[in-house]
C-alpha cells in the first residue's frame, strides 16, 4: 500500500527538481527546493510505516526545522540581492562565469 | 687503497654536526624575519653564528682525529625523509670535515672583515643574513650523505650567490650579473638534476653509501653518462668551460662575497662533487678524460683572461677560474689526484681569499675604484694590505716553500705522470699565472701614482686587516703542512681512497724546475711591461689576442649563440602562437590542452540554473551508473 | 455514548444562539445608513486603494514573517516532549530547558537588534 | 502510557570540543545582543580564538587519553581516531582563518544597505561592522566538526546544514564588489540547498532500505536485506551527490569557482580548507562505514568521478585569468587527487595506508591554501584586492618576499619535492597504487603535470614580466595576516622537509580506522 506514497514522493521530488531547472524567479526556485525537502519528508514517513519504527517520523521533524532555517537564510539572501538588482530572476545574477 | 666503511655515529661534537648547519641558518632566519629591529646587532649575530659553526667544526675535527684512520667515516642519521625511500643524514669524514673547516674558518674571517667593509651600507644586516644563509647551505652541501640533500645545498648556495651578487640592486649591472649567474647556473643544475635522476633510475637510491657500493656493478656506459651529467653541474657551479661566463660578471657583488663565495668556497663545489663521486668516475674512463680536458682548457682560458683584465677583481676572477681548472684537472685523474685537488682547494681558499680581501681593502681606500690603471705605488700607503697581498701573490705563483708551491706543483707532477701533454699544458698555465699575477701586483702596488684626483688612499681599519694577516699565515704555511710527508693524502685516504704507492716529494724535479723557470720568465716579463715601464691610463688597443682575452675569450658571444639565440627563437615562437590566440602555449600538446580549456570553460555559463542542471544530470548519471554497476 | 451527550447539548445550544442572534437582528435593530458601514472592514483604519492582483507589500513585514516561521517551527519539538514529558523524566526536562534557552538567545538577539519593532 | 523512557547516555566529555565551539557561538550571539557596538569585536575576537584553541586542546587531550572504540551519544556521533585528527585539523585551520578575518575590513558594514546608497555611506561613516561574522563562523566550524563525526545520516544532514547555512550568509558579506559577493551567496545557497535535498532523499531511500539511518545498521543490512537493491543504489547515489557537491567533484563542481571568487577572501580560505576537510571526512565515513560492504559497487563510480574531477580541475585552471578562480579550480583538482585515495580501499592495512595518506594530504593542502588566499588579500589596488592575473605581473620585482612565498605555495600545490604537497600526493598515490588503482594514479600524475604548468606560469608572470605602471600595491600586512602567511609557509616547509611526525600521527589516527 505504501508504494503509492513512495511514487507520490518521487513525483514531488522530480517536480521540485525540474522546477529548480526551469523557473527563473529566485523565490520560486527556492520553493521548488522546499518541495523537494517535503517530498523527502513524505518518503520518510512512508518508510517509517513500512519499516514499523518511528525513526522516519522523528526525522521528518528535524527536516522541517532545518527547512525553516533554510527558508529564513534563503529569503534574506534573495531579498538582499533583489533590492540591489531590482530583479528576482536568477538569470540576471551571472557576473561570475567562465 | 679503497675508501673505508661508513660507521653510524652518535654523541660528541660529530653527533652534533647538524649544529654547524643549524646555527648559521638560525642566524639568517633571525636577521631576515627580525627586520630592522635587528639592525643594531645584526652583524655581530652573523659573526657569532659563523664562529660558533667553526667551533663545532673544529671540535668535530679533533674528535675525528682521535679515531683510528679506518673509522673516520662517521654517518649521522637525522631522520627518515620518506620512509623506505630516503633517509636524511650527515656524513662526517676527512673530506667533508676539511671543507667544513675551510668554509667556517675562512667564512668567519670574511664575516669579521665585512663588519668593516660594509660599515656604511644601510643594508648591512641583510648582507650578513645572506652570508649566514650561504654558509649554512654550503655546509649542507658538503655534509650531506646523499645526493638529494647535496642538491638542496647546491641550490641553496646558488640562491645565496644570486642574492649576494645582486646585493646592490640599484646598480643595473649588478642586477644583470645576478640574473646571468642565475641562468647559467640553471643550465648546470639541470645537468646535475638529470644526472641525479639517472643515478636514481640505475641504483634506486640516492644515498652515497648505497650508490658507491653498487657503482662497480653498473655498466660503464651508464657511469659515463652519469659522470658527464655531474660534470655539467660541476661546470656550472665552478665556472668551468663552457659555463664559465657568469663568474667574471659576478664580481659586481660586494668584495667579501667575491672572496668567500666566488673564490674560496662555492665555486669549489664542483670539485667536491667530482671527488665525492669518485667511485662513479673510476668506472668511467671517458668521463674522467673529459673532466681533465675541461680542467686544462679552463685553467688556460682563465689564465689568458686574467692577463687582459684591467679590473682588479675580474683579473682575480680569471685567476680563480684558472686555479679551479687545476683542481678539476687533478680530480679527473682519480685517487692519485684527489688529495692534491683538495689540498690545492684549501690553500687556494686561503691565498685567494687573502688577495680578494686585499683587493677589497684597496678599493675601500680608492673610492671603490676597480681599474688598476688608476692605482699604482700603493705599497707605501697601505703597508699591511701590500704585505699580505704579496704573500698571497707569491703563494699563487708557486714561489718555493709557500703554499701554492706545494699544492700546485703536486698537481702538475701527478698530471705529468698521468699524461704528459696535459702536464705540459698545466706547466704553461703556471707560466701565464706568473705573468698575470705579477702584472696585477706591479700595476697596483708599484710604479707611478695614477690616482684620480679625488682619491686619498689610506690603510684599512684593523677589523679588515687582521683577517688579512691570518689568511696570509695560512697562505705561507698550509701547503707545506699538508703536502710534506703526504700528511693530507693519508688523512683523506679513508674518505676517497689513495693510490697504491704514495708519491714522494722531490724539491727539484725536472717538472718543478721547468715550472719555476716559466713562472720567473712570466714575472720578469711583467716587470718590464708594467713595473718598470709607464702604464698608460687608458688601455691600448692591443693585438687580436688581447682583444680576445679582454672579451673573456668571446664566452658571452658563444653563450649567446648557443643558448640565448635558440631560447629567444623559442620565445618568439611562443609569442607567435600566443598571437594566434592559443593562450601563450609553447607546443602543440599544451596548445591542445589550452584550446580545450578555453572551450570547456564556456560551460561555466554563470547561470545558476545551468549549474543546477549539471548537478541534476550528474545525479542521474551517478544513479544510472550505480544501477548498472550494481546489477552487473 | 453517554459521555458525549452533554457536549452534544452544548453544541446545539451554541449553534442555536448564534443562528437566533443573527436572524433576529435585522428585525429588531434600527436601520441608519452611512458610507463607513459599507466599506471593507480593516480594523477601523480607512481602507487604502489596492492595485489589481494584490500588488507588493513592504519588505518590513518580511522580517516579521521570517521570525514567525522560525520560532513557530522550533516549537514543534515541544509537542512530542509535552506528550511524553513525565516519562522522559529529568533528562527530558534538562534537554528541553537547554533547547528553550537556545531559542531564547536567538529571541534576545532579535529583540535587542530591533527585529521586533514594527516601524 | 506508563514506564519511563530510559534517558540516553551522552558522553559529554567526548563531545566537548564541539560543545565548546557551539557554546562560544551562542555566547557570541548574546554579545551581539547585549554588548555595546564599540566593544563587540574586542570581545568576539578573543572569544572566538580562545574557544577554537580550547576545543583543540580538548581534542588533543581526548586523543592522548585514548581513542574510544565505540560511537558516542547512542551511536549518533563517532569520536574515533580519524575524527579526532580531522577535528584537530579543522580547528587549527579555522583558527588561522580567523586571524585573517580579524585583520582587514573584508566585510561589509551593513549588508542590508544598497551598494552605493546613502544608507551605505552612512554605515561607512559610522564605521558599522557586522561582527556577527564571528558567531556565524563558529556555528559553521561547529557544523564542520559534527559532519565528519556523524555516525548516522540524520546527524550528518543536520551537520551539513549547520555547516552550510552560516557559510551562505558569510559569502554575501564582502565589503568590495558587493554584486559579485551577493551573487556568490545566491548561487551557493540555491545549489547548496538543491544538493542537500538530494542528500536527504538519499537518506530517505537508505532508511527505507535498511530501516535505520545508523551507518553501522545500514552496513549490517547490506548483507541481510534482499530484493530492494534499486532503493539501495539510488539512495547511495543521491547521498554521493550531496557529499561530492560539498567536495566540489565534477560534475558537481560548477559552484566552486563562482563562490570562491565572489566571497570575502578569508571566507574562501575557510571554505577551501575547513569545509573540504569536513566534507572528505564525512564522505569517507559514509562510504567506508555505512556502505563499506558495497565498495565493489561504488568504487567504479568514484573512479569515473575522480578522473573527471582531476581532468576538469586541471584543464580549466589553465585558462583562468582570475587568481581566486584559478585557486578554486586548483581546489577542484586537489579534490580529485584526494578522491583517488578514497578509492584505494582493500585490506585493513591498505585502508589504514589510504586513510593516513588522505589525512596528511588534507592537512598539507589546508595550510597551503589558507596561506595562498592570505597572500591574495594583501595584493590590492584601488578597487580592493587585485584579482586579475595581469595585475600580478612583475610582483616579484616589487615585493620579492611576498611573491616568493606565493610562488612557494604554488609549488606546493604542484607537488614539488621538499614542499608538503609532494608528500600528500606521494602518500595518496602510493596507497592507490598498492590498492590497484594504477590507471587512476597515472591520470593523477598527468593532471598534476598539467596543473603544474599553470602554477609555473603564474610564477613566471610574477618574476619575469615587467610590472604594470599602475600595478597593485602590496599592503603592509597586519600582524594577523603576517602570522597566517608565516604559519602557512612554515607548515608547508616543515611538512615538506620533516613529514615523518605528521605521517606517523596520521598513521596512528588511521590505525583504528572508523569505529562502527
Amino acid at each position: 500500500m505504501t508504494t503509492h506514497y513512495l511514487v507520490l514522493s518521487a513525483l514531488l521530488f522530480a517536480i521540485g527538481g525540474v522546477g529548480v531547472l526551469v523557473r527563473r524567479n529566485a523565490i520560486v526556485v527556492f520553493m521548488c527546493v522546499e518541495l523537494m525537502l517535503n517530498a523527502c519528508n513524505l518518503a520518510f514517513v512512508t518508510f517509517a510505516r513500512q519499516n514499523g519504527n518511528l525513526d522516519g517520523q522523528l526525522i521528518a521533524f528535524f527536516v522541517m526545522i532545518v527547512a525553516a532555517a533554510e527558508v529564513v537564510i534563503g529569503l534574506a539572501i534573495i531579498v538582499t540581492i533583489f533590492r540591489t538588482r531590482r530583479s528576482a530572476s536568477v538569470d540576471d545574477a551571472s557576473l561570475l562565469k567562465y | 687503497m679503497e675508501p673505508a666503511e661508513i660507521i653510524q655515529h652518535s654523541g660528541g661534537a660529530i653527533g652534533a654536526a647538524w649544529l654547524m648547519i643549524a646555527l648559521p641558518l638560525v642566524g639568517a632566519a633571525i636577521l631576515l624575519l627580525g627586520g630592522r629591529r635587528t639592525d643594531r646587532f645584526g652583524h655581530l649575530l652573523g659573526v657569532l653564528m659563523a664562529v660558533a659553526s667553526f667551533a663545532v667544526a673544529a671540535l668535530s675535527f679533533v674528535q675525528l682525529l682521535g679515531l683510528a684512520p679506518g673509522e673516520r667515516r662517521r654517518g649521522i642519521e637525522l631522520y627518515d625523509f620518506v620512509p623506505g625511500l630516503a633517509k636524511v643524514g650527515l656524513l662526517v669524514d676527512p673530506l667533508s670535515i676539511s671543507f667544513c673547516l675551510l668554509i667556517t674558518g675562512v667564512g668567519s674571517l670574511i664575516h669579521i672583515y665585512s663588519i668593516g667593509y660594509m660599515a656604511h651600507d644601510p643594508n648591512r644586516r641583510r648582507f650578513f643574513a645572506y652570508l649566514n644563509l650561504f654558509v649554512a647551505a654550503m655546509l649542507l652541501l658538503v655534509l650531506a650523505d646523499n645526493y638529494v640533500a647535496l642538491f638542496v645545498g647546491w641550490e641553496g648556495v646558488g640562491l645565496a650567490s644570486y642574492l649576494l651578487i645582486g646585493f646592490w640592486q640599484h646598480k643595473p649591472s649588478a642586477a644583470t650579473a645576478a640574473k646571468k649567474a642565475f641562468i647559467v647556473n640553471r643550465v648546470g643544475d639541470f645537468g646535475l638534476l638529470i644526472g641525479l635522476f639517472t643515478i636514481f633510475a640505475t641504483f634506486h637510491t640516492l644515498a652515497f653509501n648505497d650508490v658507491f657500493a653498487n657503482a662497480s656493478k653498473a655498466s660503464s656506459g651508464t657511469l659515463t653518462a652519469i659522470g658527464l651529467l655531474l660534470l655539467v653541474g660541476a661546470c656550472g657551479k665552478s665556472a668551468q668551460l663552457p659555463l664559465q661566463s657568469w663568474l667574471l660578471d659576478a664580481m659586481e657583488g660586494p668584495t667579501p662575497v667575491s672572496a668567500l663565495i666566488h673564490a674560496a668556497t662555492m665555486v669549489t663545489a664542483g670539485v667536491y662533487l667530482i671527488v665525492r663521486s669518485g667511485p662513479i668516475y673510476q668506472g668511467a674512463e671517458t668521463a674522467q678524460l673529459v673532466v681533465t680536458i675541461v680542467g686544462v682548457a679552463t685553467l688556460l682560458a682563465g689564465a689568458i683572461i686574467g692577463t687582459a683584465k684591467d679590473d682588479i677583481k675580474k683579473a682575480l676572477a680569471g685567476s680563480t677560474m684558472s686555479q679551479i681548472g687545476y683542481m678539476v684537472l687533478a680530480a679527473g685523474i682519480g685517487p692519485a689526484g684527489y688529495a692534491f685537488a683538495i689540498a690545492h682547494l684549501i690553500t687556494h681558499g686561503f691565498f685567494k681569499a687573502d688577495m680578494f680581501l686585499g683587493a677589497g681593502s684597496v678599493m675601500h681606500a680608492m673610492n671603490d675604484e676597480v681599474d688598476m690603471r688608476k692605482y699604482g705605488a700603493l705599497r707605501k700607503v697601505m703597508p699591511v694590505t701590500f704585505a699580505t697581498f704579496a704573500i698571497g701573490y707569491l703563494a699563487i705563483i708557486g714561489f718555493p716553500l709557500l703554499s701554492g708551491y706545494f699544492t700546485k706543483d703536486g698537481i702538475i707532477e701527478t698530471v705529468m705522470e698521468h699524461n704528459a701533454v696535459l702536464g705540459w699544458l698545466a706547466v704553461l698555465g703556471a707560466g701565464i699565472t706568473g705573468f698575470y699575477m705579477s702584472r696585477l701586483v706591479f700595476m697596483t702596488f708599484f710604479g707611478a701614482k695614477r690616482w684620480e684626483p679625488t682619491a686619498h688612499p689610506h690603510e684599512s681599519p684593523a677589523v679588515m686587516t687582521w683577517p688579512l694577516v691570518i689568511l696570509s699565515v695560512g697562505a705561507i704555511g698550509l701547503g707545506a703542512f699538508l703536502v710534506l710527508g703526504n700528511r693530507f693524502m693519508t688523512f683523506l685516504a679513508p674518505a676517497v681512497g689513495a693510490p697504491e704507492e704514495m708519491p714522494s716529494f722531490h724539491p727539484f724535479s725536472l717538472t718543478g724546475l721547468a715550472t719555476l723557470a716559466l713562472v720567473a720568465v712570466g714575472a720578469v716579463f711583467a716587470w718590464f711591461r708594467y713595473g718598470a715601464a709607464e702604464v698608460p691610463a687608458v688601455a691600448p688597443r692591443g693585438s687580436f689576442l688581447t682583444t680576445f682575452a679582454r672579451r673573456d675569450l668571446y664566452g658571452d658571444a658563444l653563450n649567446e649563440a648557443l643558448f640565448m639565440r635558440p631560447g629567444q627563437w623559442l620565445t618568439r615562437l611562443a609569442v607567435f602562437f600566443d598571437n594566434r590566440g592559443v593562450d601563450g602555449l609553447v607546443n602543440g600538446l599544451a596548445a591542445g590542452i589550452g584550446g580545450t580549456s578555453g572551450r570547456l570553460r564556456r560551460i561555466q555559463t554563470g547561470f545558476v540554473r545551468s549549474y543546477a542542471l549539471s548537478i541534476f544530470l550528474g545525479a542521474a548519471i551517478l544513479a544510472g551508473a550505480w544501477l548498472v554497476v550494481g546489477n552487473l | 455514548m453517554e459521555l458525549y451527550v452533554p457536549i452534544l447539548v452544548l453544541a446545539v445550544l451554541a449553534a442555536g444562539f448564534a443562528v437566533f442572534s443573527v436572524g433576529i437582528a435585522p428585525f429588531t435593530g434600527p436601520k441608519r445608513w452611512n458610507r463607513a458601514k459599507l466599506d471593507a472592514y480593516e480594523c477601523g483604519i480607512e481602507p487604502t486603494p489596492q492595485p489589481v492582483g494584490g500588488g507588493r507589500f513592504p519588505l518590513k513585514y518580511m522580517i516579521t514573517a521570517m521570525l514567525f516561521i522560525v520560532f513557530d517551527i522550533e516549537i514543534i519539538f515541544l509537542y512530542p516532549w509535552a506528550v511524553a514529558f513525565d516519562r522522559l523524566g529529568v533528562f527530558g526536562l534538562v534537554e528541553m530547558v537547554l533547547f528553550i534557552v537556545t531559542v531564547l538567545v536567538a529571541y534576545a538577539y532579535v529583540w535587542r537588534r530591533r527585529g521586533l519593532d514594527w516601524d | 502510557m506508563n514506564g519511563t523512557i530510559e534517558a540516553p547516555t551522552i558522553e559529554y566529555a567526548l563531545l566537548a570540543p564541539m560543545l565548546v565551539v557551539f557554546g562560544a557561538a551562542i555566547v557570541g550571539v548574546l554579545v551581539e545582543a547585549f554588548a555595546p557596538r564599540y566593544l563587540r569585536s574586542a570581545i568576539h575576537l578573543p572569544l572566538t580564538l580562545l574557544s577554537l584553541a580550547g576545543a583543540f586542546a580538548l581534542a588533543v587531550w581526548q586523543a592522548l587519553k585514548g581513542v574510544p572504540t565505540k560511537p558516542a551519544a547512542m551511536g549518533a556521533v563517532a569520536v574515533d581516531g580519524p575524527a579526532l585528527f580531522i577535528w584537530g585539523t579543522i580547528l587549527v585551520l579555522a583558527f588561522v582563518s580567523v586571524l585573517l578575518i580579524k585583520d582587514e575590513e573584508h566585510f561589509v558594514g551593513s549588508a542590508a544597505a544598497l551598494p552605493g546608497s546613502a544608507e551605505e555611506e552612512q554605515s561607512l561613516v559610522e564605521r558599522a561592522a557586522h561582527t556577527e561574522v564571528y558567531p556565524l563562523l563558529l556555528f559553521a566550524v561547529g557544523g564542520m566538526l559534527l559532519f565528519p563525526a556523524a555516525n548516522d545520516l540524520l546527524v550528518a544532514f543536520v551537520a551539513l546544514e549547520v555547516m552550510s547555512l552560516p557559510l551562505y550568509l558569510l559569502c554575501g558579506l564582502a565589503r568590495r564588489r558587493r554584486l559579485l559577493s551577493q551573487e556568490a551567496a545566491v548561487k551557493y545557497f540555491l545549489l547548496g540547498a538543491f544538493s542537500s535535498a538530494f542528500f536527504l532523499y538519499g537518506t530517505a531511500l537508505l532508511y527505507g532500505y535498511a530501516g535505520s539511518v545508523d551507518l553501522a545498521k545500514i552496513n549490517l543490512a547490506l548483507g541481510s536485506v534482499g530484493g530492494q537493491d534499486t532503493l539501495l543504489y539510488i539512495g547511495a547515489a543521491m547521498l554521493g551527490v550531496g557529499l561530492l557537491f560539498k567536495i566540489g567533484a565534477a560534475p558537481f563542481q560548477a559552484w566552486k569557482p563562482d563562490v570562491y571568487q565572489g566571497s570575502p577572501t578569508p571566507i574562501t580560505a575557510l571554505m577551501a580548507s575547513g569545509t573540504l576537510v569536513a566534507a572528505f571526512g564525512a564522505l569517507l565515513r559514509v562510504f567506508w562505514v555505512g556502505l563499506g560492504g558495497l565498495d565493489w559497487d561504488w568504487r567504479p563510480v568514484f573512479y569515473g568521478v575522480a578522473i573527471l574531477t582531476m581532468v576538469v580541475g586541471a584543464i580549466l585552471a589553465i585558462t583562468q585569468t582570475d587568481i581566486k578562480r584559478m585557486l578554486a579550480y586548483s581546489s577542484i583538482a586537489h579534490g580529485g587527487f584526494l578522491l583517488v585515495g578514497v578509492i584505494a580501499t582493500g585490506s585493513a592495512a591498505q585502508n589504514t595506508a589510504a586513510l593516513s595518506g588522505l589525512l596528511f594530504y588534507l592537512v598539507a593542502y589546508g595550510f597551503t591554501t589558507v596561506g595562498a588566499f592570505a597572500v591574495v588579500t594583501m595584493v590590492r589596488d584601488a578597487g580592493g584586492e587585485a584579482w586579475h592575473l595581469s595585475r600580478w605581473a612583475g610582483l616579484g620585482k616589487r615585493s620579492p618576499l611576498l611573491a616568493g612565498t606565493f610562488a612557494f605555495f604554488l609549488l606546493a600545490f604542484a607537488g614539488i619535492p621538499l614542499t608538503s604537497g609532494f608528500f600528500g600526493k606521494y602518500a595518496v598515490f602510493q596507497a592507490a597504487v598498492s590498492g590497484g588503482a594504477l590507471p587512476l594514479v597515472i591520470v593523477g600524475v598527468v593532471a598534476s603535470a598539467v596543473a603544474a604548468f599553470f602554477y609555473v606560469r603564474v610564477i613566471v608572470l610574477m618574476f619575469f614580466s615587467d610590472p604594470a605602471a599602475d600595478g597593485p600595491s602590496v599592503v603592509l600586512p597586519s600582524r594577523g595576516t603576517a602570522a597566517v602567511v608565516g604559519i602557512a609557509a612554515l607548515a608547508t616547509v616543515v611538512l615538506g622537509v620533516f613529514p615523518q611526525p605528521l605521517l606517523d600521527l596520521a598513521h596512528s589516527a588511521a590505525q583504528s580506522l572508523f569505529v562502527r
